[in-house]
């Protein structure tokens, strides 16, 4: 192999209070397409971010083409030819797609933008990344997050980059565009530029990785083993500590009751038309379908959080019309968007935990903090939350750890019928492991569970009924074990709205 | 799986996250205590007569009262993700209403609930233009302000209503346990305010729903009415302010609490509430109003001029938000060694 | 200034020996005055008002201006375009106006100036002014009169003036520092408020804490006196004596029962606007003032600041506002 | 696999979000019909006068010129996620220092010089304080708004200082084309405010500066510095509009142009701008301003009293949100239809 154009040497990164990285030890050279692997927490994000200039080593050594290396701005990072895609998107809402991929970096003359130029270019590379249909102009606040994810790849594009750094990319994408996240993949490491992935999902590193690192609390616990023959149990085994036996928990027969939710007719113009459904208690079912089919804005009208324009849901025979009727019912909603939709994140973690259920346990008005961190130590321990600590504020959680946050404020409480939009997403492997254990214990308890995935097998695995949805319409219901993962695919891909209608 | 015990980590971070606030709040206490110490330096004479240092901590303590009490309304609006431009107008308000000749009639407790009810009533009011009209907070308030000072002075003729109760009067002289009633006021309300803040539901909610409106409502917290009744909190707590500065100066006029809307969020602010909302201490913001009346103070026993005061002013705004800044960097910065 | 229902304008009724008094041509006289919640500029319009009312040949045009003088010349604007025959104005701030005085002028329509004047003396027919100056002098020549008499040697004078920023402010204090000098005496703490109760009380508060021991104090308001007077009393002191201003009904009534601090106030009388309204009415009809021998009204009247103490307040108890 | 045309949501996703600024403006462009038909109705012999008609119109944008220049310069300053409460004390301040009698020696040349360094000069103090001071904005601009006036009274010796030179006070009288200079001065800095925020690499950080901080400094842009930059703008406009102020009073005082900051703020706001940031338009603020210079206008020519006009004002500014609003609601509803 060629001389590695990355080097790191025992990276030391602390925050307050914790050692983010305790010695990494990474190589990249380049050409090659190198995952990292690391349970949540494991310092990832951290390690890229170092990288990118964002945060500073405190220790160790970098060496980018053979010479030292210690970024003091993301500008340093970029010019040195190192582009990233972060975690967390990382758009202005209010600029057009153009703008967006070009800011900071700008197509001007004496100051003044030159926007046609910069809008062929975007489009350019929106045409590269397959999506020659979304406009340039456009504002990226009308865009859904997997949109929003292709302008966060246009951006590192439009950088000159010798190292193209991907943090969870395909986290929001569904299936067919994490094919076409490849094929530029593919397309990148021809031109001899480096790629660093990151990704829950050992499928992917299998079918696009050339090395892989695995991260464990900080350190490299192995480094540069074959992406596509290291065995899985190996894998798992440098990550976790431990093996994981099973992934889903296996499947037992239920007698199921009168439905505890009975959805009927219910329309959002535009996003979706007379979806019908039930769901009965200790039954989970889950609706599989593309990004933009509409699944998030039916689970969120479910739960009362959008008007309804025709239709009705009920729940025990009560309808429901709001949020605060659906809590106080016992629903609940894990949604799509942590930072944006579930997460405080300046507040500490166990109060997030309990922001569903706190008013249930005070008293006479006066919270209890005490039996709220008890409850809230329970969960966090019930899904492996990393670090253990229910005290710290929300913001300084790894991202699939604020994940564990979100689903796990609804297993506090009383709930009966809990809706999860996109549970999984972040999570690492083990802990969705526990994750999977915990909604099945509360499937076996009675609580009823509608779940979205954008991970066919995901919801295979996991529901007893899969409903199918393409374009605001359920189109398909089956139960579980009479569907396989390319029937599913097949009914769902007749049409992805990224795409536009097949012609 | 799982270890029993927490990693020593974790205790330091919990320490740390509590003195975030702590050490804020020590920051300010070190800038009154410098105030003070720069207060007796300069005047030697009236700062060696312990008779006169209790008076002096009084009067600091009764100026900042009524100030004081609207800041604690004023706290939970900005924590609760709003901001409240009309307090000063809805003091005029309430305290022009209960001091009308026909309000005087019904006596003290008359004068009282006026008060109260005009400063809840108009809060309600806020709150539901911006809860349900879905105005902007900024707006809203200030077409309140407008409205209410107006409506003041109609209510007044332009007069300044003289209050002939003596029982209202006497609230500014009366002493409780050596204490003046007023700034037993002031502590019940920063009491009432912190507990309601940090120790019940309604003050999780408020945090909660000036932090993550969204995450709020999908929790099942009902935004808007929560809303609705931060601007009641408000208004009563300018109606509750009303009647202190109606019996300070034993009279109500429609100019009167003017510009407090600054004063009260200056104050909160610089007590460390994000005036994006989601974080606020109470205490902070006491110790905010604290810092301002002592600058007052200290400006009048030196004799400064207005235009010096309010170049020095300034400047002691800025210096003041440093000191609290810098030692709470370098204090956070030893604990972490 | 106060709440008493019964709010009589000082009004001056015609006696029918005066011949300006019978009605003569109809004059439109334009009137304008800041917005102010404050007992002496109510009192202004309220009496203006109450003056052209008592003509049966005046038609009163007031447009109200509001906060500053930027609002002020907008409403002046707009009068100016309706052509009245005289215009009486109260300005935000004498300098700021003085454009549009000229403007009037030049539009034909004589200006009277109420109170705050132009500097340049095109810009208005006639000058009605309160005497700043001399209030403060009269203020301070009180104030040395009754601490010399006490054989105060180093006596601790105390100053509450209104808003500070204000020129009017500067010249009451001027004059009762010069006056003051008479007697070798000086002001040991200022502390304005902003002419209103609430700030009275809040300056006077901290004046008291800062001197812990005083002689006497000057309060340039009336209105905001009612603070002042209220704070004395909640920080329980009497050991020195006080002068008011402008001449409430209030501070005459206390000064006539004796019963308090206050033991005198010097005038700045708002009732220069029933004065303004007629010499504008006769300005309109050509008319002079008939006890002078001149056939035109003059072109400046300053009102002398008169000291009204527990002696004389009877008098004056009907011109307090 | 992929079509050229773009799905039909996705095109009508994207002329809504044209739609909903221009809507916006279109919904204060009818509070402004609205309110001259008031006008017209309640005044009918004054609007059947043409000239009068024409004049009123100068008049009005007139009154709007200064704040109008004010408004573009705190538009910047929130959209970038700030906020500038000493626009009127750093007016005052340029507008006093520039009247001085040393200044006025210099001509005009030197009186317009002094006003645009002051107020520009005042500005990076601003931007410097919370930017590397780490200040909130608030309270930096607060004490500054606080000094500057204080300052202003010192230098002004708390006297209106008279211009005596006629080429400032002529600007205010001028004509150019038949429409006065000020009118002509605001619509240039309007039309420059425009151009810099929505066709410059300044105005575009300026919307990442505010509305994802975080996202612009991972883009490589200098957050700070972008910051100072904003607030000097923002000084630099209050020093245009010093000379404005000054040159239609004749004279500069340090109480001049009180409470600008409210109206700043507000006709932003009221134009679209979002108060935490990221989001604004340069037409929506001056429709904002325009809007209340036209209220103003209303009040006049029907000679309301002053109490009467602030309490309907602030119904009028509610129900001009409210129209506004409406209008935008319904309308995007029958787009989506
Ligand atoms: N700003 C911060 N302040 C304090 N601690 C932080 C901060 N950012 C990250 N951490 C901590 O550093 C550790 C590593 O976090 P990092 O985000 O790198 O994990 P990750 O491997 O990317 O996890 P995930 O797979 O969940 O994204 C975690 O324990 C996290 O809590
Ligand atoms: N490329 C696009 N451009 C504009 N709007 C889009 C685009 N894709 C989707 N949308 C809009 O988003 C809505 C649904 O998006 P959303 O992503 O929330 O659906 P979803 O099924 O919940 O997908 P997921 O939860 O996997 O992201 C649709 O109504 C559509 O109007
Ligand atoms: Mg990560
Ligand atoms: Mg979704």
């Amino acid at each position: 192999m060629t001389d590695p154009v990355l080097r790191l040497t025992d990276v030391v990164k602390t925050f307050p209070g914790v050692r983010a990285l305790d010695g990494v030890q990474l190589e990249v050279t380049a050409g090659e397409v190198h995952c990292l692997l690391g349970q949540n927490g494991a310092g990832k994000s951290t390690l890229i971010k170092v990288l990118a200039g964002v945060h500073h080593a405190d220790g160790g050594e970098i060496t980018w083409q053979g010479e030292p290396f210690a970024p003091a701005t993301p500008q340093a990072a970029m010019r040195a030819g190192i582009a990233t895609i972060y975690q967390e998107l990382d758009l202005v809402d209010d600029l057009s797609i153009a703008e967006n991929a070009f800011l900071g970096h700008e197509e001007s003359r004496f100051g003044f933008l030159r926007r046609t130029s910069t809008a062929s270019r975007t489009r350019e590379i929106l045409a590269r990344l397959g999506h020659p249909e979304i406009p340039a102009r456009q504002l990226v606040r009308t865009l859904p997050a997997a949109g929003k994810q292709i302008v966060s790849m246009a951006r590192a594009l439009s950088h000159d980059a010798k190292l193209i750094v991907m943090d969870e990319p395909s986290a929001v994408l569904a299936h067919d565009e994490v094919e076409n996240l490849f094929r530029i993949i593919r397309e990148l490491t021809a031109q001899g530029i480096a790629v660093i992935y990151i990704s829950h999902r050992l499928a992917e590193i299998r079918e696009i990785g050339d090395r892989v690192t695995v991260l464990k609390d900080g350190r490299t616990t192995a480094a540069n083993l074959p992406a596509r023959t290291t065995p899985t149990r190996e894998l798992v085994g440098k990550m976790t500590g431990r093996s994981i036996e099973y992934v889903f928990p296996p499947r037992t027969a239920k007698d199921l009751a009168d439905p505890i939710l009975v959805v009927e007719g219910l329309t959002r113009a535009g996003e979706f038309a007379d979806a019908s459904l039930t769901v009965a208690p200790g039954e989970i079912v889950g609706i599989a379908g593309l990004v933009g089919s509409g699944r998030s804005e039916l689970l969120e009208t479910i739960f009362g959080a959008r008007p309804a324009d025709a239709g009705t849901v009920t729940l025990d025979g009560h309808r429901i019309t709001g949020v605060g009727a659906a809590v106080s019912r016992g629903m609940g909603m894990a949604p799509e968007e942590r930072k944006s939709q579930a997460l405080l994140l300046d507040e500490p973690v166990y109060k997030n935990m309990t922001l569903a259920s706190f008013a249930g346990f005070a008293r006479g008005g006066f919270t209890a903090a005490k039996d709220e961190r008890a409850a809230a130590l329970r969960t966090a321990d019930s899904l492996e939350l990393r670090p253990r600590d229910v005290d710290r504020p929300a913001r300084t959680l790894s991202g699939g750890n604020q994940q564990k946050v979100v689903v796990g404020r609804w297993l506090l409480g009383k709930t009966r019928l809990l809706l999860l939009d996109e549970p999984t997403r972040g999570v690492d492997v083990g802990a969705r492991a526990e994750l999977y254990q915990v909604i099945h214990g509360l499937a076996a308890d009675g609580v009823g569970v509608l779940l979205v995935s954008s991970e066919v097998p995901e919801v295979l695995g996991l529901a007893d009924r899969v409903l199918v949805m393409r374009e605001g319409h359920l189109i398909h219901e089956a139960p579980a074990d009479e569907l396989d993962e390319d029937t599913v695919l097949d009914l769902v891909m007749a049409g992805s709205l990224l795409e536009g209608e097949p012609a | 799986m799982i270890t029993e015990a927490a990693p020593p980590e974790v205790r330091s971070e919990r320490r740390r996250g509590i003195d975030e606030s702590v050490l804020r709040n020590l920051g300010l206490v070190g800038v009154l205590i410098i105030l003070v110490i720069i207060g007796a330096a300069t005047r030697p004479d009236l700062y060696s007569d312990p008779t006169w240092v209790k008076n002096n901590i009084f009067t600091i303590l009764q100026q900042a009262s009524a100030i004081g009490v609207v800041t604690v309304g004023m706290t939970f609006v900005i924590i609760g993700g709003g901001i409240d431009l009309s307090v000063g107008a809805i003091i005029a308000l309430a305290g022009v209403w209960a001091t009308t000749l026909a309000t005087q009639s019904y006596g003290a407790g008359g004068m009282i609930f006026t008060a109260l009810v005009v400063g809840l009533v108009v809060g309600l009011i806020n709150g539901t233009l911006i809860s349900y009209g879905r105005l902007v907070p900024f707006i809203a308030t200030l077409a309140m302000l407008v409205s209410a000072r107006g409506l003041a002075a109609q209510i007044s003729g332009k007069q300044t209503q003289v209050s002939a109760n003596d029982t209202i009067n006497n609230i500014a002289t009366t002493r409780l346990l050596g204490i003046p009633l007023l700034v037993w006021m002031l502590a019940l309300v920063v009491a009432a305010g912190w507990v309601l803040l940090n120790r019940t539901t309604f003050g999780r909610r408020t945090v909660a729903v000036g932090g993550n409106p969204e995450a709020a409502r999908l929790a099942g917290i009902n935004v808007k009415l929560h809303t609705v009744l931060l601007y009641a909190l408000s208004g009563l707590c300018c109606g509750i302010a009303a009647i202190m500065l109606t019996s300070q100066a034993t009279s109500a006029q429609a100019a009167m609490a003017n510009l407090y809307e600054l004063d009260a969020i200056a104050a909160a602010i610089i007590g460390g509430t994000l005036l994006s909302g989601g974080r606020g201490t109470i205490i902070g913001a006491l110790f905010g109003v604290l810092v301002f009346s002592t600058i007052t103070n200290l400006f009048a026993i030196n004799n400064l001029s207005t235009e010096v005061q309010n170049m020095v002013k300034g400047g002691i705004i800025v210096a003041a938000v440093l000191i609290q800044q810098f030692r709470f960097r370098s204090l956070t910065h030893l604990l972490k060694r | 200034t106060s709440n008493t229902p019964e709010n009589d304008a000082q009004v001056k009724t015609g006696d029918d020996t005066n011949a300006n008094a019978q009605p003569g041509t109809k004059v439109v006289i334009g009137f304008s005055a800041p917005a102010a919640d404050h007992g002496w500029i109510a009192a202004i319009t309220a009496n203006a008002k109450a003056q052209a009312q008592a003509y049966s040949d005046v038609e009163l045009r007031s447009v109200e201006a509001g906060a500053d003088a930027a609002a002020q010349r907008a409403a002046l604007a707009t009068l100016i375009s309706q052509k009245p025959n005289v215009i009486v104005m109260l300005p935000h701030d004498g300098k700021e106006l003085n454009a549009t005085g000229l403007e009037a002028m030049r539009a034909g329509i004589p200006v009277v100036n109420l109170d705050r004047a132009f500097p340049s003396a095109a810009a208005y027919r006639l000058q009605i002014k309160g005497d700043n100056y001399g209030m403060g002098l009269a203020a301070g020549m009180y104030i040395g009169e009754q601490l010399k008499a006490k054989g105060a040697s180093n006596p601790i004078i105390g100053e509450i003036p209104g808003i500070d920023s204000l020129e009017l402010t500067q010249e009451r204090t001027q004059g009762f520092n010069a006056a003051l000098a008479v007697y070798g005496f000086k002001v040991a703490n200022r502390r304005p408020a902003e002419f209103t109760a609430d700030t009275g009380q809040a300056a006077a508060t901290s004046l008291l804490q800062a001197l812990p021991k005083m002689d006497a104090l000057w309060n340039h308001d009336d209105d905001q006196g009612i603070g002042v007077l209220a704070a004395i009393k909640q920080a329980n002191r009497s050991e020195f004596f006080m002068v008011g201003g402008a001449g409430s009904k209030a501070a005459i009534d206390a000064i006539a029962k004796d019963d308090s601090v206050l033991k005198a106030t010097v005038t700045y009388s708002p009732s220069m606007a029933s004065s303004a309204i007629s010499l504008a009415r006769l300005i309109g009809q050509g008319k002079g003032m008939s006890d002078l021998v001149e056939l035109q009204v003059p072109k400046e009247i300053m009102l002398a600041s008169e000291t009204i103490t527990k002696e004389n307040a009877a008098k004056y108890a009907k011109l307090g506002f």
